[in-house]
């Protein structure tokens, strides 16, 4: 898996050499990375391509995939976040594409984004049970959901 | 009143009354034929098929109804003009260039008429 | 007038509206006619596509996610196969490749026609336009079918190539229908673009190059604004490299920029199809793909240039026969977010071409 | 003849003949439009689908009358008479041919302006008796614009006035005998025919309907019997509203050539007229996208009010020294 190989890096900042880069941080510096890497010149991610999700068990995954027209190099950045504690910072305020990718990942995995200004299911009704995209979300409560 | 004056008005008010009268034999006939199962969904207004917030009878923006005081304004103003057309023919042969000037001062002062909204800002649809 | 006081008015528009395009939902809040706020409520079409490949064999995925963008599924098998290809390591069969691009350029050529009408629509026309153009569409779906087997939904692509060779007569059929839809497409324009549509469209929704890129838009809006960016060109996937074609730009961002720079895609989209089907080469139109498929552990992540963005899969594979996640970075659902900025303080007349100019299919918006 | 028998006379011939062209002219448009879009349009019942409307009928007579709980009944109801009568009054004074009308009112034009004036309220009433923001919207949208048109629509008409010094539609068009007034008033023409369409509320002008928008604006509440008076006054008023064009500018019953005068009866020149001006404004409906709402008043008060007040202008200066 990828994601496991990155992760023994633990890289902070990232320094970008290649044409694509993956690189895997800890939740708290997301903010402070994302900022530097939609501002600094040399980076200059200004397109959010989108954000998810994937369930691993005990954690989850944060995919957010980068790309800058300007230096036309793509990023992919990785964080995890424990089940047990689904908040990371939200990443808005930088880039206004990440407002309903975040929804979405919270509606269909439960992350909770600190600092969204209207953090709403989107695709699914407010009083669903869940969060369908998580391994153990058994396609029976849907079943449920419905009947009732 | 001459006497033909009355028979517009009766020839009015007939079709007038026929046409309601139409209306009210269709509607009547509607309703022998129609169902009527009046059901508490079915007596909600249209709203694309969602839950209604608010109402719809609300102190509404003003900028429709300053139109139809102008209109009002316009057409009476208009109205005036009629007769003048009407006699429009004679009046040049009676009076000459005056008749002229006269349907020019008419023109113009409604021109002003529409000069004063526009320069207000009222015409413009904020 | 000052002093008085008014209300707003609260506004479902939608799902069950003549032109929101399917089920979508946008809660509004107007003063007058004059739009104040406008939020769009998903989910209506909401399939989930993305759980449901989890639980199916790779192939098993593909018809699901053709249903993703109904009006151009060509390019969801498209982009899913690549993904697919890319993480298995499959080689694709040459002459797969030709008529993978020939099929998509023809949908993505459907894909705006179709856009163009339903925009005059949503404009207030009568339904000529659209009309016009779902009349094209017609002959391209027949086309579709001579080559697939289906109309709608082809599910033609599979990993390493495509499903059947092209039937005997199917290219000359192409350049017919290329020739007949290049005619209409003069007609249309000739209906459409008359002094209503001008004053409907120009200056609407105007949209700088920094806002787009912030918004995540992608695709002809973006090149509206007058960003030079096309990842056929760009990011060349498949062979779109061995094609010549131009990018289009418009420097405007508003409505009237939009349709110019769909309208004169789809002229480039001749120009692709007519190359293709000149050069395709004789030759196996699949290579062979392990039975069941199990790619390596690892990710990717595969985009293309759709007639409405950045159409991108992320896949991940833990090694087995299933995918583990299926990530579908939709380009409608991406632009539709920017509806919400767009549309203030513009009327309720432009909220609906604004919605209109965005293309968005629900279906896609959804998943 | 005796005045009671000529009036019931009148209304025995010009009843059925509204319903009859009325329901000709929703034919006539179902078909033209597809024929516009490439459709076929009515076809299976009669022939060329001409009994469609008459199935159209008994359906919507057999369709459930709905009136939504929290409207205004009072209103709800009175709106449709109100669209419906006026329409049906105009009729009244249409001059088909020399001698062959209802009744020559001598301020017919008068007549016909004050009874269609009526529509719009009937359409704010229908609007806001729904209880429903769609049509309520509908409604305001009719009040600003079908009142913002008026005024062009009575200065546009006010040319031909002049040129035949008469109000009587009779006058009017005995007067074109030789010129008719579109040679002579061919601006006032195109604006009448502009103003018609707005206040008509057919494209591209057709804001209080607003399928797309407003979905159907007014009547979206209205089913049955009671919708059906909406459309069928509307279509009453686009063949009222096409007679009217045909008599204040394209000479009525007078032939294209004089030659050709008593060659065919006058009326058929008037019928055919009537439905060109009936085509064209269908043919413009399936063209041409509709105006937005703000537009649509600027294009009143700022460009048709002046042209027509200059017109006006100079139709009298011309008149001046015509007459000198």
């Amino acid at each position: 898996m990828a994601a496991t190989k990155a992760s023994k890096k633990s890289v902070s900042v990232p320094k970008i050499t290649e044409e694509t880069a993956d690189i895997t941080i800890v939740k708290e510096k997301l903010k402070s990375v994302a900022k530097e890497l939609h501002e600094k010149e040399n980076l200059h991610f200004e397109h959010l391509s989108f954000i998810t999700a994937v369930d691993f068990g005990d954690y989850l995954e944060l995919i957010y995939q980068f790309y800058s027209y300007k230096r036309k190099h793509s990023l992919t950045l990785r964080t995890r976040v424990l089940t047990k504690d689904l908040v990371i910072d939200s990443l808005t305020s930088i880039w206004k594409a990440a407002d309903w990718q975040e929804r979405e990942v919270y509606d269909l995995f439960g992350v909770k984004f600190k600092g969204h200004p209207n953090l709403k299911r989107i695709l699914l009704a407010e009083d669903f049970p869940g969060h369908p995209l998580r391994k153990d979300f058994a396609c029976k409560n849907d079943e449920e959901y419905i009947l009732k | 009143m001459q006497s033909w004056h009355y028979a517009d008005l009766v020839y009015m008010y007939t079709y007038i009354a026929v046409g309601i009268a139409f209306i009210a034999v269709a509607l009547g006939l509607s309703r022998l034929v129609a169902p009527h199962h009046p059901s508490k969904v079915k007596n909600e207004p249209y709203e694309c098929g969602e839950v209604i917030t608010g109402q719809p009878w609300i102190q509404f923006n003003v900028r429709y109804y300053v139109f139809a005081l102008l209109f009002l304004i316009f057409e009476v103003e208009t109205v005036f003009l009629y007769p003048l057309a009407v006699a429009y023919k004679t009046l040049v042969k009676t009076m000459g260039i005056s008749a002229f000037i006269e349907m020019g001062i008419f023109v113009v002062v409604l021109g002003l008429g529409l000069v004063y909204p526009w320069r207000k800002g009222i015409l413009k649809w904020v | 007038m000052p002093g008085a006081k008014t209300d707003t008015i609260k506004l479902n528009i939608g799902p069950q509206h003549p032109s929101t395009h399917g089920v979508l939902y946008i809660k509004a809040e107007l003063d007058g006619e004059i739009v104040k706020n406008a939020e769009p409520q998903l989910g209506y079409l909401h399939r989930a596509i993305e759980k449901l490949s989890e639980n199916r064999y790779y192939h098993q995925a593909l018809p699901a996610v053709d249903r993703c963008d109904y009006l151009c599924p060509n390019l969801n098998e498209l982009v899913y196969c690549m993904a697919v290809e890319k993480l298995a390591g499959i080689k694709v069969a040459e002459r797969a490749e030709y008529i993978r691009v020939i099929m998509a350029e023809l949908h993505r050529i459907t894909g705006h026609m179709v856009w163009a009408g339903s925009l005059v629509n949503d404009l207030g026309a009568m339904f000529t336009p659209l009309l016009y153009s779902v009349r094209d569409r017609e002959k391209l779906l027949d086309l579709v079918e001579k080559i697939s087997g289906s109309r709608m939904f082809p599910n033609y692509n599979r990993f390493g190539g495509v499903k059947l060779d092209i039937p005997e007569g199917w290219l000359q059929d192409v350049l017919n229908y290329i020739d007949i839809q290049e005619k209409n497409l003069v007609d249309f324009r000739n209906l459409v673009e008359s002094e209503i549509f001008d004053v409907r469209t120009k200056g609407v929704a105007k949209l700088t190059t920094k806002q787009a890129i912030n918004f995540g838009l992608t695709g002809p809006l973006l090149r509206a604004t007058g960003f030079d960016w096309d990842l056929r060109r760009d990011e060349p996937y498949s062979i779109y490299d061995r094609f010549d074609f131009n990018v289009i730009t418009e420097k405007d961002g508003d409505l009237r920029a939009i349709y110019n720079v769909r309208i004169a895609e789809v002229t480039e989209s001749f120009k692709i199809i007519r190359q293709a089907v000149k050069d395709i080469p004789a030759g196996p139109i699949c290579n062979k793909v392990p039975s069941p498929l199990r790619p390596d552990k690892g990710d990717c992540y595969v985009r293309i240039e759709s007639s409405k963005g950045e159409l991108g899969v992320y896949l991940v594979s833990d090694g087995s026969d299933k995918p583990y996640r299926l990530k579908l970075r939709t380009p409608s659902f991406c632009n539709l977010r920017a509806v919400q900025e767009l549309v203030k303080d513009y009327k309720l007349a432009d909220l609906i071409a604004i919605v209109g100019s965005i293309d968005i299919v629900l279906g896609d918006v959804d998943r | 003849m005796s005045p009671l028998v000529r009036l019931l006379v009148s209304l025995a011939i010009s009843f059925p003949l509204l319903l009859l062209n009325v329901v000709f002219i929703i034919w006539f448009e179902r078909k033209t439009l597809a024929d516009i879009y490439g459709g076929i349009g009515p076809k299976h019942h009669g022939p060329f689908g001409l009994f469609q409307l008459a199935f159209d009928g008994m359906k919507l007579i057999a369709k459930e009358d709905v009136i939504p709980a929290k409207a205004d009944k009072m209103l709800f109801i009175i709106a449709p008479f109100l669209v419906f009568v006026p329409a049906f009054m105009t009729f009244a004074a249409i001059p088909v041919y020399n001698n062959i009308y209802a009744r020559n009112f001598d301020i017919g034009i008068f007549y016909i302006f004050g009874a269609t004036t009526l529509i719009p309220v009937g359409i704010i009433l229908a609007g806001w008796a729904s209880f429903n923001k769609y049509s309520l919207l509908g409604g305001l949208r009719s009040a600003a614009q079908q009142i913002s048109y008026e005024v062009p629509l009575l200065m546009a008409t006010l040319g031909a006035v002049m040129l035949s010094g008469s109000l009587s539609l009779v006058e009017i068009v005995k007067a074109q005998s030789k010129v008719w007034f579109i040679v002579l008033q061919p601006f006032a023409f195109i604006f009448f025919f502009i103003v018609m369409l707005a206040e008509l509320n057919r494209a591209p002008f057709d804001m209080p309907q607003a399928e797309s928008e407003l979905v159907a604006g007014y009547n979206v509440e209205y089913t049955g019997m009671r919708f059906a008076f909406f459309m069928f006054g509307e279509y009453a008023m686009l063949l009222v509203m096409s007679a009217l064009v045909t008599i204040l500018f394209l000479g009525g019953w007078n032939s294209p050539i004089p030659a050709l005068n008593g060659l065919v009866p006058g009326i058929t020149w008037f019928v055919l007229k009537t439905y060109l001006i009936v085509f064209i404004i269908i043919w413009i409906r399936g063209t041409f996208p509709r105006l937005r709402v703000d537009q649509l008043m600027h294009f009143s008060w700022k460009v048709l009010l002046p042209l027509n007040l200059a017109n006006l202008l100079i139709t009298s200066a011309i008149l001046t020294v015509v007459y000198l």
